[in-house]
């Protein structure tokens, strides 16, 4: 059968007014069914022909799960808004500004438009071969391409690989972690809330999934503690574009500081395994010590120990070292972030 | 439409050179008849009456008018308003969502219309490059900008760069170079003019300001 | 529902990637359906098989009293590779299986190291039952069959001679140790392949040592095998727990079974309990004379 | 011509103005091939291989042709046979029956068409794709042609994996030699060659192609400073903004094609070639083409596909395609992998140079990269004596054609990066090394032909590098680089450029109407860089019209158009200016001999300006448009019925189509021209690199022009640093990626393939031009396309290598992961000897 990537195969859409709704399709077509959030990731697979689901399930139309609402501890923001409403929003950005941040980072203005918070840290990876439509262990297959003697693999893991060596590419997932976010996810046995850092999974535990969603489930909202509100936040993101291009590695950091001790920090890095990686070794070795070179250091190489580099994704250890560096002491000739 | 009134002057030499009917049809952007059957119907079955379950008889708003369309399930906006409505201003450079060739506006928010499904925007008002000018011709502040600084070379990539512009310009009015060139990154050139199309699109915010 | 799961390989040709997981179903289900019958069958069907000539009976009245209190059966060595075999079966089974059902966790590691050890008692038992056992005891043989066919036909109400008693091994012992055999070979030569594709200590991970339809095939039989296990331990399980065979499972454990069980279930002609045979066994046996 | 002309007193010429069709582009209204539509179109979708080289067995298309909507197929065996072309002077170049076609059944590289479906909406046809079954069988490849060259190592083709210039049969008595193709044939190289690459260096086993000029290893052997350097660019594809999209039905007889070109002319002839038809049947409609930059010469073959299938079905066929086709089939610039020997002088002088290049010119026509690479290295730097090598190599990978400066590009990245580090070796300022080498005037360059050198027309690149060396502060900015600020570091960078800046002999065409307007033909491709319009300001400028009264028919060979230089290798400034200004002295000619018939005296007694032609020193005259009134009444040569010999057969038929509607001008370009045009830029730039991340971004940029006569500021200025940009992408993180175990592509997205965006270019950019006429052509003006692209590409890495040192990268592009990686391991990391990464 010849192969073509170009125009969408005919599929039934549904556009549910509410949560409830949704989930009743959902369950009604079970593995059938494509959710539909921004739409940004699916519109690849759809075009290439490479997922083709029988109904597509497009959330643009409900209303509650868009939005931002200050909640007892915190605020909540609905799974469905875009970007650019959370890089534009005042409070977000006066106490959680790490998050608009990376947001702002993400993609392009018209995907910033369009692309969802929920979408953006449930996003698949982006490995070449997979999107590639090559049937990988995470398309199904029993095999990882980028992982081979010839593979090409600068774009891959070096940390937390299982047979998969794909990572995500998401730039929000690590600052929610960083804020030590909870998602709202609604199942058909009903509601659970768990913390970001659980959210996304690793290919040893699903190889074919980014995250803890199983079809029928839905991330409805997003929970931000006030714990970490205006703390002193780091974000950054090393890509080869500046603009519409994923992260080579990216570093997301909170910290509360006592004059120049640090108190308590979250740091997560992303783009170096299937999953966002806190370094809850590194929050420990630093918490208590002073915010200078020596600590960075410290932190540095604590927070590479046990990568293990591909063949031409070597430059992702120091890269990594040098953002987690930068997360605890700030850019050197900079104002300290 | 724009599309639809501008017979193209090639083609418009065509017809006097061939009286037969097939080159009357050949004109700039097709009439909506001529090209209706662009996709055929959903190969589904009709769906069981479900909760959000869409009709593909829809009633879209584009450039302040009302356009009554047949819209398969699967239908990206951008052939909707380049196979449907003659809208070909709007291009399709990628149809990937990384080019922005085929960005126009919803409710003054820019967005790459080969990725994003017609029936998503039934409720929102849709402005094309088409509709910028005024109906007497007058051009938008930033289409003159681009005019006196020659803005651009091929231009396949201008009505993208033209409507974000327009959209980010709502939002900030005044910005620097550097901002704007934020403000429409989501845009790709490859004549890589970009240069002399930041002096032409702040010589537009310019005239949008005085507007 | 798929027998095989097909895949477009990067040429665009289809080759299979693995078996359809819901075999497994069919497998365990299948498994259990067989214990079904098979209990139905001897509840209501079997005659008793212990009507055997006059001869044979001679015989074991007269060997009586040389058969020792304890008859070895299995030797040490014998059962330790039966005890090791199973717990790297059960954790192969639930490595594999576990995660397909829904109970998620990084398995592929235990599920290698769990492979190795497996290999390795294999190739033990292979050569210890070469070189030490009685190695044709567990092969079905003529007499196994003419017997299967005597007890089958009166089953049938039919009329044939009674068949004899068992040699040292019943003929489903004998059958199903055919089966797992095959089916352990299948798991094993594929999982050590298969190996090269995952990282471990032992190779450089190299994926393209076959091409994508030799790879897809292999796959497909590490499956079909693996999931035929989940329904011959099943019933193995169930074998082992029938009261009448009972008494095979505790010498699996002890090593060894009483002289009345000797006699009652086997054919001294054809297991003669040697010193060879017992020596292992905690017997204080005496030469039995052929 | 050998006083320098000066431009000051021109009226339009050098002018900035409103293009005419600016306002139908702004609007949205501006056509381009995939906007029109047809009663009763056909969408056309193709079936392409998945593999990187196969043969065909056999194709099931049955259940395709069973479902509704379906209405043709088409395969490779429905395709007219390669045909010769003939060039103006009458040269014939023989088809290479080993050339690219629309459809195959042996395809050499993943994404080539194999068959197309017409079907009556895109959905029908691309699901019609699926149903077909192809039966391929899986043949040798190769994706990177050192792995070809290796002892053992696989062919791209069955019967090769080299190209080969064959010389030419002997010539009948008359007519000039035939152009032969090149020959395909195998060439291994031994393990000694391959020793070489242990150390990075490319190995030079047996070249294919050579030539030399004066002593090298004299030269090497007396240098001060001797260097040996192996650098590869990378393969990129072109990825105009509009794909190949083409859209083609047929009428009494004539086909009528819409497709984005580089010539409205000139793909006439080629249209005609590849359906095996007469070019008088070829009606091709392109106003408006979405970029081109060397892919869309003469269009693209593949849009015979909706040609043949309109044909078959009787309707109307839209062949759209799609972005990733586009990757497959829509060209790219072929990687070259080079190594340099070069000697220098203490003072920098280039003694000699040692090239040797390897192509990687992909399964299909032999491109000429490394020969120009060559070429270009000997012009723009002058050795005193210079060896060139070459390897063109074939590997499963998309068909490579010229990209704007073609090989020139590749050639000066390969150089320049050299010529940096002796600056820095001999501790010499990097603006005096590219000085000392630059070319002058008539400068030599190339192989000897027939015991000499050819020379170049004129060269004033050392003007360009000391304007442009002032202008960006060289020598205060020089001081403040390689100096670490944190984890910042900065520097700067120079490198000068050209590349070929026009061509002769194309003919010009206009009518002067009774209404008193001018109306020009012009057949040159619409681009946007705006030549097509540009060059016939010289008709207002010489005529003394205003712009106001000139109309323009282009982009539709129905309007008749004059035969016209293709709009690549930046002829068109130069030669249809030259053109512009031969068919304006045939219409000065005209009216002063009708004046001379009307109003007596000799013709020369008249003077043409201000719309009229009138006695010199006042008095009787007329206006042009009486003028164009009696050009009717006199008919033969003043209204067009009478036409020169010496004009292309394809201007004649338009000039005969034309004819009696005015005065008729028309003329072919054959002004003297000593040497060939080139033109020159010199780049400047400074970049600031974070040594933490690898990242960088470019401060400033200053690309400075030697392109003669500036006829149109504001569309130059874009070419200038649109082209600079386009080289500095191939520095930024312009590549493909290939899987070498499957041969397929996995870079396939604008994402993975890097080209550069709004926020990759330089926070400052700017331009400036000599403006010294060329002395070899009337207007003075050469063209700019291609100049630019070396000097930003090179500008980049010698600004890199002054902040982070010489042994960082050895390739092209030099990204974050490079740069990073070297500074951990305190040398280069990458493989430099792969075309692809």
């Amino acid at each position: 059968m010849a192969v073509i990537h170009d125009v969408i195969p005919a599929f039934e859409l549904f556009q549910p007014m509410t949560v409830d709704d949704a989930l009743v399709l959902q369950s009604r077509y079970g593995a059938k069914a494509w959710v539909l959030a921004g739409g940004l990731d699916s519109f690849d697979w759809f075009k290439d022909r490479i997922k083709r689901p029988e109904v597509v399930i497009d959330l643009s139309q409900i209303k509650e799960l868009r939005g931002v609402r200050t909640v007892s501890d915190g605020i909540e923001i609905g799974a469905m808004t875009t970007l650019t409403e959370v890089v534009r929003h005042p409070m977000i950005r006066e106490k959680y500004g790490i998050l608009p941040k990376a947001a702002e980072l993400a993609a392009s203005p018209q995907i910033r438009n369009q692309g969802t918070l929920g979408g953006n840290v449930s996003q698949d990876a982006r490995c070449w071969y997979y999107r590639g439509g090559w049937p990988c262990y995470r398309a199904g297959g029993n095999i990882c391409y980028a992982d081979t003697p010839s593979g090409l693999n600068r774009e891959h893991a070096i940390l937390d690989a299982d047979r998969c060596v794909a990572v995500n590419p998401s730039d929000t997932a690590p600052a929610l972690i960083a804020l030590d976010a909870k998602m709202v996810v609604r199942t058909p046995r009903g509601e659970k809330v768990v913390n970001a850092e659980d959210y996304f999974i690793g290919p040893g535990i699903d190889i074919t999934r980014m995250t803890i969603l199983q079809p029928g489930d839905l991330l409805t909202a997003i929970r931000i503690p006030s714990t970490w509100a205006g703390a002193k936040f780091y974000f950054e993101k090393v890509r080869d574009r500046n603009v519409w291009d994923f992260a080579l590695v990216n570093v997301a950091s909170a910290m509360v500081a006592s004059g120049n001790t640090i108190e308590r920090i979250r740091l997560v890095v992303n783009g170096v395994a299937a999953h966002p990686v806190r370094l809850t070794a590194v929050e420990a070795a630093v918490a208590g010590k002073p915010r200078n070179e020596e600590t960075a250091e410290l932190a540095a190489e604590l927070a590479v120990r046990g990568a293990k580099p591909l063949q031409h994704n070597g430059y992702k250890v120091p890269l990594m070292r040098n953002l987690v560096k930068r997360a605890i002491r700030g850019v050197v000739g900079e104002e300290a972030a | 439409m724009a599309g639809n009134e501008s017979a193209d002057p090639g083609i418009s030499n065509q017809v006097k050179i061939s009286r037969r009917d097939i080159i009357k049809g050949v004109i700039a952007a097709g009439a909506v008849s001529s090209t209706s059957y662009l996709f055929r119907g959903s190969t589904l079955l009709a769906q069981a009456s479900a909760p959000g379950s869409v009709e593909r008889l829809i009633t879209l708003n584009v450039n302040g008018q009302q356009r009554r369309v047949d819209v398969m399930k699967q239908e990206t906006l951008a052939m909707t308003l380049r196979y449907k409505l003659g809208l070909t201003g709007t291009k399709i450079g990628c149809d990937q969502a990384e080019c922005g060739a085929c960005t126009v506006l919803m409710d003054d928010v820019p967005y790459y219309s080969c990725s994003v499904f017609t029936h998503t925007v039934r409720d929102k008002k849709i402005v094309t490059i088409e509709g910028l000018a005024g109906a007497d011709g007058k051009l938008h502040p930033v289409q003159q900008g681009v005019v006196e600084e020659q803005g651009f070379q091929c231009a396949f990539c201008m009505p993208g760069f033209v409507m974000s512009a327009v959209g980010f310009l709502k939002t900030n009015p005044n910005p620097t170079r550097a901002e704007l060139a934020h403000g429409i990154s989501g845009n790709l050139c490859r004549c890589q003019d970009y240069d002399k199309i930041l002096t032409a699109l702040m010589r537009g915010a310019e005239h949008m300001r005085k507007a | 529902m798929n027998l095989i799961e097909w895949a477009q390989s990067p040429w665009g040709q289809q080759v299979p990637v693995h078996i359809g997981w819901s075999l497994l179903w069919v497998s365990a289900i299948g498994g259990l359906l067989f214990l079904i019958g098979h209990a139905i069958y001897v509840a209501y069907w079997a005659k008793p098989a212990h009507a055997h000539s006059n001869a044979s009976a001679a015989a074991a009245s007269g060997v009586a009293a040389q058969v020792p209190e304890r008859v070895a059966r299995h030797s040490l060595g014998a059962r330790l590779f039966h005890l090791i075999m199973a717990i790297s079966m059960f954790a192969l089974l639930l490595t594999a299986f576990l995660p397909k059902v829904g109970v998620r966790f990084p398995w592929v590691t235990y599920h290698w190291i769990a492979g190795i050890v497996l290999t390795i008692s294999i190739v033990y038992h292979i050569i210890h039952a070469i070189f030490w056992l009685d190695f044709w005891s567990i092969w079905p043989d003529e007499e196994d069959r003419e017997d299967a066919v005597r007890r089958f036909r009166r089953a049938l109400g039919q009329s044939a001679p009674a068949p004899r008693k068992f040699a040292k091994y019943p003929l489903e012992n004998k059958l199903y140790h055919t089966i797992v055999m095959l089916a352990g070979l299948a798991v094993v030569v594929t999982g050590v392949f298969m190996m090269k594709r995952v990282q471990t200590p032992f190779f450089i991970r190299n994926p393209y040592l076959f091409g994508d339809m030799t790879w897809g095939w292999m796959y497909v039989l590490h499956g079909l095998a693996g999931i035929g296990f989940v329904g011959l331990v099943t019933v193995h399980v169930y074998f082992a727990i029938r009261p009448e065979k009972l008494f095979i499972t505790k010498s699996m454990i002890f090593g060894w079974i009483t002289r009345e069980q000797y006699l009652e279930h086997h054919d001294p002609q054809r297991w003669p309990v040697s010193e060879e045979a017992s020596e292992a066994g905690p017997s204080k046996s005496t030469k039995v004379p052929a | 011509m050998t006083t320098k002309p000066t431009t000051a007193n021109y009226k339009l010429i050098g002018k900035n103005y409103t293009t005419p069709e600016i306002v139908a582009k702004v609007t949205g209204k501006a056509k381009y091939a995939e906007d029109f539509r047809a009663d009763g179109m056909l969408f056309c979708k193709l079936a392409l291989s998945p593999m990187p080289h196969a043969r065909v067995r056999s194709i099931d298309m049955r259940a395709a042709l069973a479902m509704p909507g379906v209405k043709a197929i088409l395969t490779m065996d429905e395709l007219p046979a390669p045909a010769d072309s003939i060039t103006d002077n009458g040269t014939v170049i023989l088809a290479n029956p080993k050339g690219f076609r629309a459809l195959t059944m042996e395809p050499l590289f993943q994404g080539q068409p194999i068959l197309a479906v017409a079907a009556v909406d895109e959905l029908t046809a691309a699901d019609a794709i699926e149903k077909i079954k192809i039966d391929l069988e899986p043949l040798p490849f190769v994706v990177d042609p050192l792995a070809s060259l290796r002892p053992g190592g696989p062919n791209a083709r069955l019967d090769g994996n080299v190209w080969v210039r064959v010389p030419p049969p002997p010539s009948q008595a008359g007519r000039p030699a035939a152009v032969t193709p090149p020959e395909l044939q195998t060439l291994k190289w031994t393990r000694e060659d391959f020793e070489d690459a242990k150390q990075g260096r490319l190995p030079m086993g047996k070249p294919t192609e050579q030539w030399s000029v004066g002593d090298v290893d004299a030269g090497l052997k007396n240098a001060a400073l001797v260097l040996d350097e192996t650098f590869v660019t990378p393969n990129t594809s072109h990825q105009c903004m509009e794909t190949r999209t083409a859209m083609a039905y047929w009428q009494n007889g004539k086909v009528f094609v819409h497709t984005g070109t580089q010539s409205t002319s000139q793909t006439v002839p080629a249209i005609a070639r590849w359906l095996g038809i007469d070019p008088s049947n070829v009606v091709f409609i392109s106003e408006y083409t979405g970029g081109g930059f060397g892919s869309k010469i003469t269009g693209d073959i593949t849009l015979v596909i909706p040609a043949l299938l309109s044909k078959k079905t009787g309707a109307p066929v839209m062949m759209r395609i799609s972005r990733e086709e586009e990757h497959y089939i829509g060209r790219g610039r072929p990687s070259l992998l080079g190594r340099m020997k070069v000697g220098f002088s203490k003072e920098g002088r280039i003694t000699a140079l040692d090239m040797y290049v390897v192509c990687d010119n992909g399964p299909y026509d032999m491109v000429g990269d490394s020969f120009s690479a060559g070429r270009i290295v000997s012009v723009l730097y002058q050795p005193q004596a210079m060896r060139w090598r070459s390897v063109t190599v074939l590997t499963n990978t998309p068909p490579r054609t010229s990209q704007s400066s073609p090989g020139g590009m590749q050639g000066i990245a390969i150089m320049e990066p050299v010529l940096a580090k002796a600056a820095r070796k001999l501790g010499l300022d990097q603006v005096a090394v590219r000085r000392i080498n630059a070319p002058e005037g008539k400068a030599p360059f190339g192989p000897l032909v027939a015991g000499k050198q050819a020379y170049a027309t004129s060269a004033f690149i050392k003007e360009a590098l000391d304007r442009g060396a002032e202008q960006f502060k060289w020598n205060e900015r020089k001081l403040l680089t390689g100096k670490r600020n944190g984890s910042k570091v900065r520097g700067v960078g120079v490198a000068i450029s050209t590349y070929s800046g026009g061509t002769t002999g194309f003919d010009g065409l206009f009518v002067i109407k009774p209404d008193g307007k001018i109306y020009i033909q012009s057949g040159v491709g619409n681009l946007g860089t705006e030549s097509w319009t540009d060059v016939h300001r010289v008709v207002a400028e010489l005529l003394g019209v205003p712009w106001e009264k000139c109309e323009i028919a282009w982009g539709n060979t129905a309007k008749n158009l004059p035969w016209t230089c293709p709009s690549g290798g930046s002829q068109t400034t130069h030669a249809m200016t030259r053109a512009a200004h031969a068919v304006t002295m045939d219409a000065r000619k005209k009216l002063q001999e009708i004046a001379a018939k009307d109003l007596g005296g000799k013709p020369e007694d008249y003077e043409v300006a201000n719309e009229r032609v009138f006695r010199k020193g006042g008095g009787a005259g007329m206006t042009l448009a009486r003028a164009a009134q009696r050009a009717v009444q006199l008919g033969g040569v003043y209204d067009g019925h009478e036409l020169p010999k010496d004009i292309n057969k394809f201007t004649v038929v338009s000039a005969t189509a034309l004819s009696g509607q005015g005065l008729l001008a028309v003329a072919r370009d054959t002004y003297p021209h000593d040497g060939n045009t080139f033109s020159f830029v010199a780049s400047f730039a400074e970049v600031e690199v974070d040594v933490e991340t690898g990242q960088y971004h470019i401060l400033d940029y200053l690309a400075y022009a030697d392109v003669g006569t500036v006829l149109h500021p504001k569309a130059l200025g874009g070419q200038i640093l649109g082209r600079s940009i386009l080289g500095i992408g191939h520095t930024l993180g312009q590549k493909w990626v290939y899987d070498q175990h499957y041969g397929l592509p996995v870079a396939k997205r604008f994402y993975h393939t890097k080209p550069p965006t709004i926020l990759d270019i330089p926070d400052k950019m700017a331009w400036g031009a000599v403006e010294i006429p060329d002395p070899e052509t009337p207007i003075g003006a050469r063209g700019v396309g291609e100049p630019p692209v070396g000097g930003g590409c090179a500008a980049i890495l010698n600004a890199l290598s002054d902040a982070l040192g010489d042994e960082i990268f050895r390739r092209a592009p030099v990204t974050s992961d490079v740069i990073l990686a070297a500074l951990e391991a305190g040398r280069p990391v990458q493989d430099p000897l792969r075309s692809n990464i």
